[in-house]
């Protein structure tokens, strides 16, 4: 299968679907002829013009705001955050307004709107254009989240999220973007709410998403082929909706579970996967306690050194598999 | 531009259209006062806030529109409801709470909404109807759809980024969209003149280019004038700001001990009520008899009436409801 | 001991610490005159004037955010958010600025802020006026967070928050404004960071915060009265930091946890506990899942018996308790 | 009000702080030079926003100070730092996320500050640092303190809400702020044209009864009069909004490909460089040679290289220290 970047898919992905329907529009700041902060929509004002790519002025409520109101009279608007940080700005418009619309007013508005925002530390930005604050969202009735992990899953998962009648969040992985993957030529979507199984085994499931993924599968990898421990590598796709019963049913069968993930770890989704292994048919299969790996309790620091060492790292998620694996009753 | 307001200053409404703005204004206070008694004999719960002494604003801007543009409104939403012409029984029913309420009981006083009819809501958020408006407007142009869409907001609410967000954001893209300041002199407690750093509201609108006018706000013939060109003007060229100066004659919410004001003040207000005012222009300029202007009233209150009897017989949402409609 | 309510405990507490400390004032929208949306501060400016006891326009951002600069030059401002729903307006000021200021600055700047919220459902006002979203503010480092569930905490923790040198993000419960209970009359103070066990027992931990504290005390009072089953509550009262210890060892000792929030389970703050203890030194102790009720899934809707049942109830709190009583292994 | 800003216009700058400006102009250049060297060579990780062509707003402007006064500062942020008077051996530290940096490190580009000694830091939040200056102008008037905040962002920033809201604030509470928005023509791509809904931005004061003034950005001693004069009229009355016209000579950050403007639209305006032509001006009016202006720039590269030797000495903060310092 050819390869192409993440960004190539989103972009892709978008292209795709302002093709087929003239509702589809991306709207944010600077998505026009620069391409958004990371290049993502480069090129895409020229085959679409400035009406249905357009520039915004630095006001990311309104921006947010006017997509929902956008969306709730019958266009299908993408709107580009340009750091996921600075939906702070908007969460008004994104939780209040976006996500309860519906609900308040008794199914009668729809808002079909994706909310594009790209996350993570790793690019030396600092404090402020660093984190990963998916939990938040994941908490909120209304919205979806999704937080692709492979090129292929961002292209089919972006085209399910502008095909959606409802508001989703989609966080993009800046580290993943100028990463390669297969992507299948032709017309393809992939559902939200379905967890993708990346390598079977039975001694731990290794539960992860996002720019983690990768790192996960080096390690479940090398621990295969250096010690015969299969992991297997489960990830979760969209954490709203969450696909339990995958998650489940893998922990059932390795009993033994690790959640990892870039975000914080104290307050972080992986609470939520933990709570849920811990409180379904899985847990009378546990030969080990339920762990996760997350970001330290810290803002994100700027010096490259400590900005490495504040996320998990190869070491901090193969030593926690080991020790998952060697964990014994009474030990 | 002179001429053309001048155009419709003369233009004549007829009998019948003047007749329903009576009717609307008498339909909003007999339904406001009917809320008051609700909560006042404790039979219904949560908040609400009255659009007492209002009803002019409300009234005479939605007359201007046509059916298909579009409002986005406030938590003191009663009075666009229902001068955007929503049907009272399910009106009354939301706000008891019931199954046939415009949103089935989930959103209340606060949250009625009629999308389809282009009333995209009242809304609990101080400033969160103003960034919808303007995505509204966005649809209506890029669908060439000439719809405008007037969004109430008050003096409290253009103190919130989104106020300027989204005036910024309209004016640059010339959007359809009337942002009609309802000033009436309080949010709460706070006093215009304490909470906003200029005095003349209309100077708010030159930091976006757009048009501003003032209208007194307990004048509905002067109000429908005013919005009236303003719609026309933003279904051409893009956004104007309005500014209607009125004023809140109950209390803030149901719990308001009113020590930030006078009671003559309130008094001084009341003198202008905006509805024996309109029925004085009626008698005094179009051949209405003292008995049509007062027909207009009691079959107001008859319809109040008949929709609080359809909203109790309506049931209330079942339990299994509770989880339906968050996700489409 | 004297009795009064969760409000006046709260009036107490600001009252006190603004005549000890000139540099300690409380601004927000109508706090003055008008006494707060809840009547919180009634009387205050009588005692201290409208330049200790500032009204603000509606203005949500700058609410925080100058609550933040003025705390960073050396004030303790106490900024008052009518409802917590609209702490979404002012996230960037209080996530991305008061809370990271500190860490970014290299230990350079101290930001010691309050922000007091009321959150919760019951009144009656609907799906934007009603969440409880403490769970955003718990994974945020820089941040502390506090949820007090009767009159003594709210009183003694308030007065701490106010003297931390870090942004506390203080959660006031609105259907416990009007509730009274004992409160000490000469000084004290209950530090960040403390549980409480409010009932011992050693048949299950039932861990709870807010104005869930109540209900599960009178569960805990019938099941004993009843059926003799001794269950232990336990309140966090800071959600952070979280006093993991206290929480652990009731579990160890009980085997059984359940977690009780007004939250909307699926992301809340319960997942977090249930983590830790998953991954703690309980977990071998557990005989059962680890479960919890919060609320459910939806935003709050405004019908009175919808919102009664949203969120946990006398009800479903009791058979919980009961199924992981009764919960055995391969059963 | 006239007559005051005459007299400042005429107050004679010694030949010190004269000397002292164009110090600091070219410190600025050449540790933006200096960045942009390390970031060509992949030296330093990040990204950063270079100040090149507008020195002389933010030297002007500080160069009105008190050294007591604050400043809140932007993402493009090194010229305010430096004005300001920061140590340039500990910036050069932070830069390059060395222990000795201003922030130990953790800050770096975007987050240099000093509140000891009135920096209130960089923000990488467009309009992020406006609310936290309307709170220190709060400290300053409720501990009679007497001390100005000057606050610096730009014309993107000016459409966000919390500038709405901020100005509102400060005018209601006659806080002593200088809002400084330097107009740099554009925000990342964005023409100030197409983003701000006012040609003249000047405007946007009126919406909070402020005074307004502009200036010629590059011209550090229109810059500084107006300041100066904008700084003694807050710390008496209250806020005053100011507007300084310049350009963004480099590109936005690392990375951008200039393809929203023209290279003669870039080339117009690095003929207006504000460094010549302040040397220019100190040699015919103030009795400079030309030898003196270039011992002030020679100087000034030296003092870099001294902080680019302190900086790359400097350890690299250890990893136990990565959970320090989020906690008082
Ligand atoms: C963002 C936000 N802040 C505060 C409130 C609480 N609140 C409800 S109405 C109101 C006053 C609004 O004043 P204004 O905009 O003038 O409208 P009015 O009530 O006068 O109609 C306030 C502070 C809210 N609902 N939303
Ligand atoms: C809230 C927010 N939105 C977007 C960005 C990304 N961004 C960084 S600088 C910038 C442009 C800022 O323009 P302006 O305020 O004019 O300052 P300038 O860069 O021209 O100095 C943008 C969009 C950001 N840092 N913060
Ligand atoms: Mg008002
Ligand atoms: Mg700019």
């Amino acid at each position: 299968m050819r390869e192409i970047t993440y960004a190539e898919a989103i972009r892709e992905a978008m292209s795709e679907e302002m093709r087929q329907n003239d509702d589809v529009f991306l709207m944010g700041e600077d998505v026009g002829v620069y391409g958004g902060a990371f290049g993502v929509s480069l090129g895409m004002v020229d085959e679409f013009g400035s009406e249905r790519v357009r520039d915004m002025p630095i006001s990311e409520a309104a921006i947010i705001g006017s997509g929902v109101g956008a969306a709730a009279t019958g266009m299908r608007p993408i709107v580009e955050i340009q750091f996921s940080d600075f939906l702070t700005i908007g969460m008004d418009q994104l939780v209040n307004q976006g996500a309860k619309m519906r609900y308040m007013f008794g199914g009668n508005a729809t808002v079909p709107l994706v909310v594009r925002a790209p996350e993570g530390s790793g690019t030396g930005a600092a404090a402020q254009h660093s984190q990963s604050l998916e939990a938040w969202f994941a908490h909120i009735p209304g919205l979806k989240v999704a937080v692709p992990s492979t090129p292929e899953d961002a292209k089919g998962m972006l085209k399910s999220a502008i095909r959606d009648d409802n508001p989703v969040v989609f966080f993009e992985q800046k580290l993943l973007y100028r990463k390669k993957g297969p992507v299948p030529e032709k017309e393809y979507t992939i559902p939200l709410g379905k967890a993708r199984i990346h390598r079977d085994g039975g001694d731990l499931s290794l539960i992860t998403y996002g720019r983690m993924l990768p790192l996960c599968l080096d390690i479940a990898k090398e621990l295969s082929d250096e010690h015969g421990i299969e992991v297997e590598v489960v990830d979760p796709r969209t954490i709203r909706p969450l696909d339990r019963e995958t998650l489940i049913s893998s922990v059932k069968k390795t009993g033994r579970a690790l959640i990892v993930h870039e975000a914080v770890t104290m307050g972080g989704f992986g609470g939520e996967i933990a709570a849920v292994l811990a409180d379904s048919e899985a847990f009378p299969y546990l030969d080990a306690p339920i762990r996760r790996v997350g970001g330290l309790d810290v803002p994100i620091p700027y010096c490259p050194e400590l900005e490495k060492q504040v996320v998990p790292t190869h070491d901090s998620v193969r030593s926690a598999v080991l020790e998952l694996l060697d964990w014994e009753y009474g030990s | 531009m002179a001429d053309k307001k001048k155009q419709h200053k003369n233009e004549e409404l007829g009998r019948e259209k003047l007749e329903d703005m009576l009717r609307k204004m008498q339909l909003i206070r007999s339904f406001e006062e009917k809320v008051a008694w609700f909560f006042s004999r404790g039979m219904v719960h949560g908040t609400t806030h009255l659009y007492i002494g209002e009803e002019a604003t409300a009234v005479g801007a939605t007359a201007a529109l046509r059916d298909d543009d579009y409002i986005t409104s406030t938590h003191r939403g009663h009075g666009h409801c229902i001068g955007k012409g929503i049907e009272l029984n399910r009106m009354m029913a939301e706000f008891l709470g019931k199954s046939d309420g415009y949103c089935k009981g989930k959103g209340g006083s606060m949250h009625i909404a009629d999308v389809r009819s282009g009333n995209l809501g009242a809304n609990g958020v101080v400033g969160g109807g103003i960034p919808i408006a303007v995505g509204a407007g966005l649809t209506s142009k890029m669908k060439k759809q000439d719809r405008v869409v007037l969004c109430f907001f008050g003096d409290g609410a253009n103190n919130q980024g989104s106020f300027h967000e989204s005036l910024n954001l309209a004016s640059v893209w010339k959007l359809p969209v009337v942002f009609l300041l309802e000033n009436n002199t309080y949010a709460m407690s706070l006093n215009v003149a304490k909470s906003t750093a200029v005095s003349d509201l209309t100077e708010r609108a030159r930091a976006y280019s757009m048009d501003a006018h003032q209208m007194d706000g307990n004048n509905v013939m002067e109000v429908y004038h005013t919005v009236r060109e303003a719609v026309e003007q933003a279904r051409e060229n893009g956004p104007v700001f309005l500014v209607s100066h009125t004023y809140r004659i109950m209390g803030h919410s149901k719990s308001d001990a009113n020590r930030y004001r006078t009671r003559e003040e309130i008094e001084a207000w009341k003198a202008k009520d905006p509805i024996p005012r309109f029925e004085q222009y009626l008698i005094e300029e179009h051949d209405f008899s003292r008995e049509d202007v007062d027909a207009v009233g009691e079959n107001a209150r008859n319809a109040i009436e008949e929709a609080v009897a359809y909203a109790e017989q309506s049931p209330f949402p079942s339990i299994e409801s509770i989880e339906e409609d968050v996700y489409a």
